[in-house]
Order: structure tokens, then sequence, then C-alpha cells
């Protein structure tokens, strides 16, 4: 078994065990503290996966942001724990959870029957050997993904600049309004 | 694979080195605490610990006992799990981003070489950013796990701070990526190598005397100034220092803690100090190049004084790691003689600086940084 | 021989499989929890599910368009925990609940 | 960063975590004697008073949201900036040039209308 | 300097402004939004001058710069490009446009500096401006109707400009409905021209444009020419659809002077001559236009003489000088119609200015019977609005003065001319010189009536340097294009405008030109007649209403019903609500009533009605449970997938 193989698994463990504890926690920092347990494993997994500037983007960006966010907002509110951290209709809740594991088999059903291949791209043809030794060199491709962002993709580029512009306002806007449209009684 | 090498021999040397750096800096902290103390005695002139062995040395040794044997417990309306979390948080970030910092040349040892870091990383800053990033966990596991409103409040505050001065830290940053083109650290120190040169415009320009280093800090004056200052609030340090202002919070978000656990709150901090000395060594001061030779000359002048070429790697590397020592013992001797020097700012104050002037600041920075590269690769190309 | 390749060797599918099973998790969090915030989390670890086959994509099939997809799929994920806590503390200060039940009241 | 880096990096996490919190416990011991004035928070010596919502600024988390914004702008501007003298060897520099301008103004937009609109303000 | 870049920087220098001004319309302060505004025009004029001189370098059959920015819509045969020309003719206007606009701006700064909505105000003018120059540097007909529409736009706004004033919005809505109605026959003469030759450019459609008169009054050119004409006539203010134009002088008097004086009502023209030999090829509408114009420039003068605001004589007096270039247009003489035009912006908009400069004066009063004796308090305005004034009535080598003799004599020498539309254009200027002199004796001299409580003041000199460079520009404009009879007599002095436009005019057919001779001596007799005729009422107006007011009284008596006719603007209002609004309003209301309240709506409500029911059903679905719709969203996902695995 290679060092490739051992990393992925312990970091599916990982993640998977850390993302099971955030919907399973009854304490909503808990959640949150597993979330960010899985962000520093998803970022782990892109390092995996030689993209090494996502994973630190990964970690700045949710580790390092969004989840205080969460974490800063969960202490705010002082909810020391959920009463009904779980639906209680029993029907519902039956359906919702075979739902969700029919919904789990299928999708690892459909993934595993209809591609058979490990990658999209015909094996032997040239491009797929440039991918292998891509892959196996572990070079940093932060250049290419910038070549990418910069050159092709630059107006969702600029228009999430206005859409971050537009947020920070509405945010402002948002935490000065009182609540609700109705006035107070 | 490379960093844990491929043989037996150089996997367990690296494991090694690796816990090494980690206990180095762990036992810098004490030293450091030291240092304070007799600096904060000689800055306001006493004498500060000076019983304990020979300068008060040994008081070290005592402290660390002192702390180690403190009875470790909790209160009845903390959180348990969190409150037992929050000081490992703010252990191993430090620790891990610390070691991403290389200190030396790389040592070559027969066929292996190893790098006098924890491991070398590609993406070096962002790492760094994104590791360091966890430290405001820390506050607010500390914060609410201790279920004390000064605790929370002071966790609330660290938070908010650290939080605002990482925007001016990261913006600070991208002036040295533009200027280097790099994340790499390493790659970084090697850039500023050699006597200063400024290119562009036309011309090439080598400064007249060559004791003048090539580094950063020439090129990026105001951006080393931002950092430097974002860093003190990055490490809750003073003037920073709200989260744990004693006339309003008491002690911040470690209130509760004793023993242990507030020396590992100690270490995250004085470990972030490293991490910013570190950073601004080898972003602005080149690292563990010393001016005025380039390594090669010294690896060339080993090897002409010993004859053998591992020797020479043993002597190459050891003044280089002398000469990153003295570099960054210098920004924390910054450190401690700032805090000691240095009123408080108040809480308004604080934010308003890091949000409506450095991050201004910063943002100016880059702005005329990108516009001078652009220019002068216009104007040679053109 | 089937078994070791597949535990020994890591390959595109591997890491579709380990993305689907997230995203479900994600979806029961959805589904199962009452917490208004927690429903955001659980959106959050859909989200990093879904940029896991991204870049598991973009490494199998060499192209950087999954790299910057992931890109823009964190900056709209930030954006909308910006904005949906925003919206949740606006409630909360308002009428002190985040159960998701509570919510049904704000219909039409 | 070599995968070797990365497993040693979470292992570290993991087991220094660990061993060092059990380190902690295992010598200083958990406490054997209480009492209730031990065990009660610290609040200078004043009986805590128990309320029900600790009344936190709204500014903090106003803060929070708004770094989150602002972090991703800055993190967008990573991979151009370590990229722009090879963009300007590759002859895009002045394209790459003007679309970050063009991104630094609606940033600087942003930040001026934050200040403006008096968001970062923490006096009352 | 590139020469896209240059009309870029032209075009976009004032949509820069409107920007600028637009996006900060709160702002009060004059200065800020009258520098901007005022210095976005000024670029455009440079870049004009700029323009203009790199024409002057091109030889004179390919003077034509060319600057095609990027293909807007391509569908079947249709074929339009954002691409702009300059050649002789626009660039004239170019120069027009940017520098009496820019003037105007200036004067604004002044005019409106107490006015709360300056920014707003001076954002309106740089977006007028912006759209004046597509119309005049469009290739083809459909760019230059977005100009069209543009101006039409700022228009309604500009004149709408104190729209809490019930009475000034319902004239901006005038103006823009009025031109609807020409805009409908523009749009339809553009549907014929295209499915006649395929292409809307006009370099293509004037190259395609017939050789062989077209008799027939139904041939396509011909519907195609009047049907542009009807266009033109709601923008240009003609009969019938002039009614708008006096009504606009609701808006501030800059706008006056520059849109509805200088500027867009002489679009029409404008566009009539980039036509020409389009126009040329249909003699009947030639005709019409003619008789149209010799008719509004006699109609709107005698409406005029009545007038007794000081911006209704001058809007009169604009229609009646647009009639004038309607008349040249008409005969052929294309040239002496883009001379006055030109003329005409200059003088007009100097009098407009100057008017506006006496209202701000007198405070807002504009009522001619209540100024007087104004040239004491008012130097500058009065200096400037004699050189107008002499302009305008065809004094003697004043710009007025070449131009409307030159259009008089081609009325009258003209193939396509008559002796009749030159007694008209004749009786046309004898009327003009004395209610143009009239004005001034009202206004300027004779005995004060000014109200005790108004003191009046000379205007500030953002108001007077541009009143005395119009001013200067009305007296010596007339040189470049002096008539050929003329010449002769000032010892040859070579007709420059003539020269610069031939490349572009097309002449008339050469045996219609041979069929008619005139002499020289006929061209000096008719010019001492008309101009003879126009002094002696002149000098009839300044005695009658400055010496002797009980004769002006006493014929108003005597000629009740004429003077009530002419008071009443010939009822026009009048017959159009009569004939026109009220029964279309009566018309549409029993549309409404019967089809559209018992069919239309009754079949809407039915419609509503089902999707209430089947609402009311699948309400229970939507209750609000957001729980429950991600549940619905994994059920369909669970569906999908199943059927690709199944398949």
């Amino acid at each position: 078994m290679s060092m490739d193989a051992v990393l992925f698994w312990f970091l599916s463990i990982v993640v998977i065990g850390a993302g099971l504890s955030v919907v399973l926690m009854s304490n909503p920092i808990y959640s949150a503290l597993s979330l960010v347990m899985t962000m520093v494993g998803v970022a782990a997994l892109f390092a995996t996966l030689n993209a090494y500037f996502l994973a630190g983007v990964q970690l700045i960006v949710y580790t390092g942001a969004v989840m205080v966010l969460f974490v800063m907002v969960l202490m705010l509110f002082d909810l020391k724990r959920e009463l009904q951290a779980f639906s209680r209709g029993k029907i519902t809740g039956f359906f919702k959870i075979a739902g969700v594991g029919v919904l789990a088999g299928l999708l690892v059903g459909v993934i595993t029957f209809t591609t058979q291949k490990t990658s999209l791209i015909a094996e032997g043809s040239p491009l797929a050997a440039d991918i292998a030794a891509q892959a196996a060199s572990g070079a940093d491709n932060t250049k290419i993904l910038s070549e990418n962002l910069f050159l092709k993709n630059i107006l969702g580029f600029e228009l999430l600049g206005v859409l971050l512009l537009v947020i920070a306002i509405g945010v402002v806007a948002l935490s000065r309004s009182k609540g609700g449209t109705h006035a107070r009684d | 694979m490379s960093s844990m090498g491929t043989t037996t021999f150089e996997i367990v040397i690296n494991l090694v080195k690796t816990v090494l750096i980690f206990l180095m800096m762990v036992q810098a902290v004490p030293i450091l605490v030291w240092l304070e103390r007799r600096g904060s005695g000689f800055i306001q002139n006493r004498f500060g610990p000076n019983r304990v062995g020979p300068l008060g040395l040994v008081q070290l040794l005592a402290d660390a006992v002192k702390f180690l044997n403190k009875e470790d417990f909790v209160p009845d309306k903390g959180n348990r799990f969190l409150f037992y979390a929050a000081p490992v948080f703010a252990l191993i970030p430090a620790a891990v981003a610390f070691m991403a910092i290389p200190m030396s040349t790389p040592l070559t040892v027969g066929d292996s070489t190893f790098l006098i870091q924890g491991y070398e990383v590609n993406i070096g800053i962002v790492f760094i950013l994104g590791i360091s990033a966890m430290a405001v966990y820390t506050m607010l596991m500390a914060g609410w796990g201790s279920s004390s409103k000064f605790s929370l409040m002071g966790a609330m505050r660290a938070a908010a701070q650290v939080i605002s001065y990482e925007l001016a830290l990261g913006l600070a940053i991208v002036g040295v990526i533009l200027v280097y083109g790099t994340f790499n650290l390493t790659e970084m120190i090697v850039a500023q190598q050699g006597p200063l040169r400024f290119s562009g415009f036309g011309f090439d320009f080598v400064a007249p005397t060559a004791f003048l280093p090539n580094w950063g800090i020439f090129f990026q004056p105001l951006g080393a100034i931002l950092l430097f200052c974002a860093a003190f609030a990055e490490s809750n340090r003073l003037p920073f220092d709200l989260a744990e202002g004693e006339a309003e919070l008491v002690a911040g978000f470690h209130t509760e803690y004793g023993g242990f656990k507030m020396l590992m709150f100690f270490i995250g901090e004085y470990g972030h100090m490293m991490i910013a000395a570190g950073l601004m060594t080898t972003f602005y001061f080149g690292g563990y190049g010393i001016p005025g030779w380039t390594t090669q000359e010294v690896y060339a002048a080993g090897l002409s004084m010993f004859g053998n070429e591992t020797a020479a790697s043993v002597f190459n590397t050891a003044i280089h790691f002398l000469s990153f020592n003295i570099k960054f013992a210098i920004f924390l001797w910054i450190f401690i003689h700032v805090r000691w020097t240095l009123p408080r700012f108040r809480y308004d104050q604080l934010m308003d600086i890091g949000w409506k002037t450095m991050l201004p600041w910063a943002l100016f920075n880059t702005i005329l940084t990108a516009t001078v590269i652009f220019l002068a690769s216009q104007y040679i190309i053109g | 021989m089937l078994e070791t390749s597949m535990f020994s060797e890591i390959g595109l599918n591997h890491y579709l499989v380990l993305s689907a099973l997230l995203f479900t998790i994600g979806m029961a969090g959805i589904l199962l929890r009452r917490n208004l915030i927690v429903v955001l989390m659980s959106i959050e670890l859909m989200l990093n599910a879904v940029n896991i086959s991204f870049v598991a994509f973009s490494k199998y099939n060499m192209n950087s368009e999954g790299q910057v997809m992931v890109f823009f799929v964190m900056t709209i994920a930030a954006a909308e925990a910006a904005v949906g806590l925003a919206i949740i503390v606006s409630i909360f200060k308002r009428f002190k609940e985040v159960n998701i039940r509570f919510f049904e009241h704000l219909k039409g | 960063m070599p995968l070797g880096g990365i497993i040693f990096i979470i292992f570290f996490i993991a087991v220094f975590g660990v061993i060092l919190i059990y380190l902690a416990r295992a010598i200083g011991g958990v406490a054997k004697r209480t009492s209730e004035a031990k065990m009660e928070i610290y609040e200078c010596g004043i009986p805590e008073m128990e309320k029900k919502d600790t009344k936190i600024s709204v500014n903090f988390y106003l803060t929070a949201i708004l770094f989150i914004l602002f972090d991703i702008e800055i993190i967008f501007m990573y991979p151009w900036a370590v990229n722009f003298r090879e963009f300007i060897s590759a002859g895009a520099g002045t394209y790459v040039f003007i679309s970050m301008a063009i991104f630094l103004a609606i940033f600087i937009y942003g930040l001026w209308w934050e200040i403006k609109s008096k968001a970062l303000d923490w006096e009352n | 300097m590139d020469h896209q870049i240059l009309i870029a920087v032209l075009l976009l220098s004032p949509l820069l402004g409107f920007l600028i001004n637009g996006f900060r319309f709160r702002s009060q302060s004059y200065v800020i939004a009258g520098t901007v505004a005022t210095l976005a025009v000024t670029v455009s004029f440079v870049c004009s001058i700029l323009l203009f001189i790199e024409l002057l370098a091109l030889p004179a059959e390919s003077r034509r710069i060319t600057a095609h920015f990027f293909e807007w819509i391509n569908l079947g045969d249709l074929n339009i490009n954002a691409a702009f020309v300059v050649d002789q003719i626009s660039s004239i206007m170019l120069l027009i446009i940017t520098g009496v606009g820019a003037l105007i701006h200036l004067f604004s700064i002044g005019y409106m500096h107490h006015d709360k909505g300056v920014t707003k105000y001076f954002s309106y003018l740089n977006f007028f401006v912006f759209n004046m120059l597509i119309l005049v540097l469009g290739d083809s007909l459909v760019t230059m109707f977005v100009g069209w529409e543009g101006v039409g736009l700022c228009s309604y706004l500009l004149i709408g400009f104190w729209f809490s004033d019930s009475a000034k919005a319902a004239a901006g809505m005038k103006a823009f409905i009025t031109n609807r109605v020409g805009d409908a026959a523009f749009l339809l003469g553009m549907f014929i021209l295209f499915m006649t030759f395929g292409t809307l450019n006009f370099y293509e459609l004037n190259a395609l444009a017939p050789t062989t008169m077209e008799a027939s009054w139904l041939g396509a050119v011909t519907l195609a020419t009047l049907m542009l004409f009807i266009g033109a006539t709601g923008k240009s203010a003609q009969i019938p659809l002039y009614v708008w134009l006096p009504d606009a002088m609701a808006g501030p008097t800059p706008v006056s002077a520059l849109i509805h004086a200088a500027t867009m009502v002489t679009a029409g023209v404008y566009m009539i001559i980039r036509l020409n030999p389009m126009f040329v090829a249909a003699p009947n509408t030639m005709m019409v236009i003619a008789i149209v114009g010799a008719a509004t420039a006699v109609m709107a003068a005698t409406i005029g003489v009545v007038q007794n605001d000081i911006k209704k004589v001058l809007a009169y007096s604009t229609v009646s000088q647009l009639g004038y270039m309607f008349l040249a247009v008409g005969v052929g003489a294309f040239g002496a119609g883009m001379m006055h035009l030109m003329t005409h912006a200059f003088f007009k908009a100097l009098m407009f200015l100057g008017s506006g400069s006496v209202i701000h004066a007198m405070h807002e009063e504009q009522d001619i019977r209540k100024m007087g004796g104004l040239r004491k308090y008012l130097p500058v305005t009065h200096f400037t609005f004699i050189l107008g004034w002499l302009a305008i009535i065809g004094f003697p080598f004043f710009s007025g003065f070449f131009s409307k003799d030159e259009i008089l004599w081609q009325s009258f020498s003209s193939p396509r001319g008559h002796t009749l539309l030159w007694v008209a254009g004749a009786l046309g200027a004898v009327l003009t010189a004395f209610y143009m002199t009239r004005l001034m004796a009202l206004t300027f001299w004779g005995k004060s009536r000014v109200d005790k409580n108004i003191h009046p003041h000379e205007s500030p000199w953002t108001m007077t340097v541009p009143l005395i460079i119009l001013g200067i520009l009305s007296v010596i404009s007339g040189f470049i294009g002096v008539p050929h009879a003329i010449a002769e007599f000032m010892g040859h002095i070579p007709n420059y405008w003539q020269q610069w436009l031939a490349p572009v005019i097309r002449p008339l057919p050469i045996e219609e030109l041979q069929s008619v001779t005139h002499t020289l001596s006929e061209e000096y007799m008719l010019m001492g007649i008309s101009v003879f005729l126009a002094m002696c009422s002149a000098i009839f107006a300044y005695v009658v209403y400055t010496k002797k007011k009980h004769i002006a009284e006493n014929t108003a008596q005597s000629l009740k019903p004429i003077y009530n006719l002419l008071d009443n603007k010939y009822y026009v209002d009048e017959i159009y609500f009569g004939a026109i609004i009220n029964p279309l309003v009566k018309q549409s209301r029993n549309l409404w009533y019967y089809i559209d309240v018992n069919v239309i709506d009754r079949m809407t409500h039915v419609a509503s009605d089902v999707a209430t029911n089947g609402g009311k059903l699948v309400k229970t679905l939507q209750n609000g449970n957001m729980q429950q719709y991600a549940m619905y969203v994994s059920l369909g996902l669970i569906i999908v997938l199943s059927y690709v695995l199944m398949r």
C-alpha cells in the first residue's frame, strides 16, 4: 500500500467522521468545530490532489474566516443546547433518514457502475500519459490556476468582486435593521 | 516524499530534526520570558529576577517546575472539552507554522540533503497564513469553554482584533509576493542574496557600495512596517493586548486558566511572536543570508578551509543558522522592547488603526508595488 | 487482486465516492437538524463535498477549470454564509429563535 | 508540499495534541479537593450572576463578516501577485494589470463605503 | 492620434460626464457639476477640431473618417454596425454641436447656479450631447435613430426639468408624444428603404439612389422620403407637428438655446441633407418639403408677431427659421440649408442665451410688456443681442444675410423653386424683421416698464463670455459661404462652403438645371427688394414700439379677429384636440370598456381562477418547512439517480 493510499484512507476517515459529527452533535458549537476539522481534512485532500494553493485558500477562507464567523455567532447567541436537536415526526424522520441512505447508496452506485475508468480520458492516449506524469510529479499548479483565472475567467473574477461589494453593503444594511419589516409590538 | 527522505536513515534524521525544531521553539519560550523580565527590569530601572542562578537564569527552570506542578481543574460551569482543547490549539498551529520557516542552508551529508526547517512547503506563505489563522479558535474555545464573562469578552475582542489585523497582514504580504514572484520562502531568501540591485526603467543599477545587501526591506519598506505592526496585533502583544486588558477583563480569555494549560497559551503567544520575527527576517532581511557573502561563497570558503564537502556543508549551515538567529533575536528583542515602551490603545482606536489606517496603507503599498513593477517592465520591453 | 488494487490504488472514483458520501451527510444535516445555523453549516459541508470532486476532476483530467470553479464556489459559499448569518442574527435579535420550524410563520 | 509533510502535520496535530492534554493532566493531576468557591468562575470575587443572555456587541460579528469578504478579495490577489511577472513576460501584463485595477477599485470602493457608512466605528 | 480613438473620446467624453454627474445627482455643487459637464463637452470640441483638421488634410473626394467599433445587429440581410463616420456634413454638425454646446454649458453654470437639481441638469445636458453626437455620427439610419430617440428623451427630460410644475411636465409630455408621431413615420420610412434597397447605411443608400427622377407619388423612394420627412417635421417642428416647440420653452433657457434652437431641432434638416441623393430622386417629396417649409416660415412668423413672452417669440422665430431651412432643402439648395443651419445655430443660440440673461436679470420675468429700457442695465447682453438681431433680420453682411439671401435666391431660381416660394420667403423675412425688432424695442429700448421691486443686473462672466463669442460668430460666420452674386461684388471671395460640401451634395439633374436660366441682375434685384422690405419693416416696428405705441394698439383693436386668430396660434392646438386627441381618447375608452373589460378581462379572470384554485390545491405542499422542500429535492435526485442506474 503506497503512501498515497494510506493518506487517502486516513483523510477520508477523518473527513467522514468529522462530517458525521457535524450532523450528529447536539451542541451546535461542537458541530461547528467538527466542521472545522472537516475543512482541514478537505484542505489536506486538496493537497493530495496537487491543488496546494487551493488547500491554502481552503485553510484561510474556510477555517480562518467562515468558520470563525459561525463560531462567533453561536457564541453570540449563547445557545447552550438545541432543545430539539432532530426532527420529531417519526414517519417523516424515518423517510428522511431512509431517503438519505438511499441517496448515498445510489450516488455511490452510480459513480462506481457508470464510470468504469479512473479517468474520463481514454487510457493509452497521449493525454493520459501526460496526466499520469503530472500527477506523479506533484508539481505545483498555482500558475495554471492563475492563468486560467486571470486570462480566461476574468469576467467571473470581476463579477465576484462586485458580488462581494454588494454583500458587504447588504450585510451592513441588514445588521442595522431592527429585524423584520413589521413594527414591534 | 522528498523531504521525508527515501532511506531509513534520512527518515529517522528528518523526524528527529522536526522534533528538535519543535523543542527549540518550545525551549525558546522560557528564555524569552526570562529576557522579558530582565529586559523590563532594565528598562524600568530595576533588577528583575536575579537571585536564582547566575543572572537569574535558573529562574526559568523554577518557573517551569511551578507551572507543571499546578493543580489542574476545570470550573464547574465550564465546558470540559473546549477548556482542554483550547490550549492545544494555541500551541499546535504556532508550532506547525513556525516549522515551515527555513533557518539555514540545506545540510548535505554524503548523498542525503537535510533542510534546516521542519518541512519545505511550496506555498509557504499561504500555508503559514492558513495555519496561523486557526489561532482564533484558541481564543474562542477558551473564552466559551471557561463560561466566564471576562473570558468571553476577552475572546471576542481578541478574535475581532486578530482577524482585523489579518487583513492588513495578508495585504502587506501581497507586496512581498509581487516582489519575489513566489510563495516559497526559500526561493525568497535565495532572491535576496548578493548586493543591492534595482532593475527597471531601462537600466540595471547595482548599489555603488557592495555592503548593502539585496534585502526586501529596500523594496518594501512600507510593507515591512505594516507587517510588523500587524504581527504585534496578531500575537496579542502590547500595545495591542486589549484582549487581556487587566483593568477591564482581568486576563482576557485565559482568566480561568492556570498551570500547564496556561503555559501552553504562553508558548502559543511567544510562538506567534517567533513566527512574526521569522517572517520579518525572511521577507525583508535576507533570511539566513549574510550581507556581503552569498551562500556559495561561504560554502567555497568552508571547502577551502576544511577540504571536505561534508565539513564545508556543516560549516555553511552553522554560519547561516547563526546569521538567521541573530536577526531573529533582534526582532524578538524589538517585540519585548516595544511592550515595555508603548502604552495600550483603546479598543475603538485599535479597530480604527486596523481598518482605517493600516488596511488603506497596505492597499496603497500593493498598488504602488504593482504599478512600479508594471511600469518598469513596460519600459524595459518598450 | 481486485481487492488490493481497490485499496492501494487511489483513482478518481475514490474521491468521487468520498465526495458523494460527504454530500449525503450534508444532505442529512439539512433534512434532520432543526437549528438554522447547523443547517447552514450542512450546506457548507455539501459545498465542500462538491469541491472535492471538482478538484479530483481537475487533477484526473489535467484541466484547471475545476480548480477555478472551486475558487468561485468558495467565494460564493463564504458570501452565502455571511448573508445567511446576517439574516439569522437579524431574526434572532427580533424573535430570539433559531429553530427552523419557527420560520414557517414567515411564509407569505 | 510533499505528501510526507502532510502526513506529518496531521499526525502531529492529532498525536501531540492528545499527548499534551493527557500529559498536562498526568503531571498536574485532576483537582481532588474541591469547594464551591474554588470551582466557581472568576468574577473578581463577587458572587457570579447568571444572566439569560450575555449581551455582546453586534459589531463583533459585523467585523467578522466584513473580514470574510475582504479576506477573500485579498486571497484573490495572491495568485495574481505570484504570477504577475510571468504574465508580463508573456505579454499579458497590461490586460492583467487593468483587470486587477478594476478589481482593486471595487475593493477600495467597498472599503470606502464601509468607512463612510460608519459600519466600522466602535464608538457609539 | 488614431481616428478610432479620437472618435471614441469624442463620443465617450460627454457620456462620462453624464455618468459622473448622474451618479452624484443629489449634489448641489454647481461648480463641480458645471465644470465636469463643460469640460466633457470641451474635450469633445477639441476632438471635433482635430477631426476637422484631419479631414482638411485629406483629398476632397475621400474626406471620410470611419470608426468601426463593433457589429451591433446582424440578422439575415440586416447588418448594422456600431460605426461612426466623420465627413463633410457631420464634421460641420460636430463643430456646431460641441462648440455651441460647450458655450451653452458654460452659460448654464451661471444660469442654473441657484437650482437644486443642478447636477441632474448637467448630467441630462451631457447625455443630450452624447446622443446628438450619435445621431450625427451614425453611419446608418438605425444608428441615427438611436441618437434621434436619445435626444428626444433628453429633450423630454429637460423640458420637464421643473416637473413639479404640472404645466411644464405636460409640455415635456407634449413634446415627447408629438415626436412619437414623427418617429413612427421615420420608422416606416426606414422600413420602406430597407425593403427597397436592402441596406440602411447612408453611403450605400446614397450610392443606390435611383438616377432617374421618380414621378409617381406612390413610388418607393417618394414614399420613403415622405415618411422620413414626416419624421423630420416632428423633430424639427414643421407643420403639422410644430406645436410642441413653443411649449418646450418651459424648460430652462440654456436648454432652449441648445436643444430647441441650435442642435436637436435641426436634426431633421441634417437627416435630409445626409440622404440628399435619395431626396433629389423624389421631386414630389422635394416639392412637399419646400411648400411645408415656406408655409411654416410664414405662419410661425405671423404668430411670432403677437407673442408677448420673450422665449415664445424666439420659439416661433426658430420654427420660422427652420421653415427656411426646409424651404432650402426642398428646392435642392442643400448647401444653403446647411449654411443657414449653422448661422441660425449661432445667432439663435445667442439670442436665446441673451434672453436667458434677461430673464435671469429680471428674476424669472418673461413678459416683454413688463420690460423695456434694459439696455442701461444689461450693456453686454444688449450689445450682443443687437448682433443677433441684425443677423436674423438679414442686415447686409451679417451672417443671416448671406444664408437667408442664398435661400431666397435659390427658392426663386432653382428648377424646383417657384416665384410663390420666393414671395413666401420674402414675406417671412419681412415679418421676421418686424417681430424681432418689436422684441428688441419692447425689451431693451424705450421706456422702462420694469416692476419697481426688480433690480436688473448684468450677468456673471460665465454667462457673458458665451454671449460675446456667439456674437462674434454671428457677425463673421457668413463670410465662409458668400453667395456667388455678392462675391462678384466683393472681390471674388471664393465660396468655401460650397466647395467643402460639393463632394457630398448631389446636384439636381442637368436637364432640369438647363431648363431655367437666370441672370445676376435678377439676383441683385430680388436681394435688394427683400432687404429693403425687411429694413422698412424693421424701422416701422422700431417706430411703432418705441415712439408711437398707440399705432400698435389701434391696429390690434381694428383687426381684432386676425389678432385673436394669431394670438391663439390659429387654434391649432384646439383643432388637434378636437379632431384627433379627443376622439382618440373616446374610442380608447370604448375599446377599454367593451373589449378589455368584457372580453379580455373575463378571459384572464378565468385563467386566474384556474390558477387560484390549483394554487390552493398545491398550497399544502408549500408549508414553509424548508426541510420538507429539501426532502423533495433529494427525492427528485433519488429518482434521477435510479433512472441513471436502471437504464
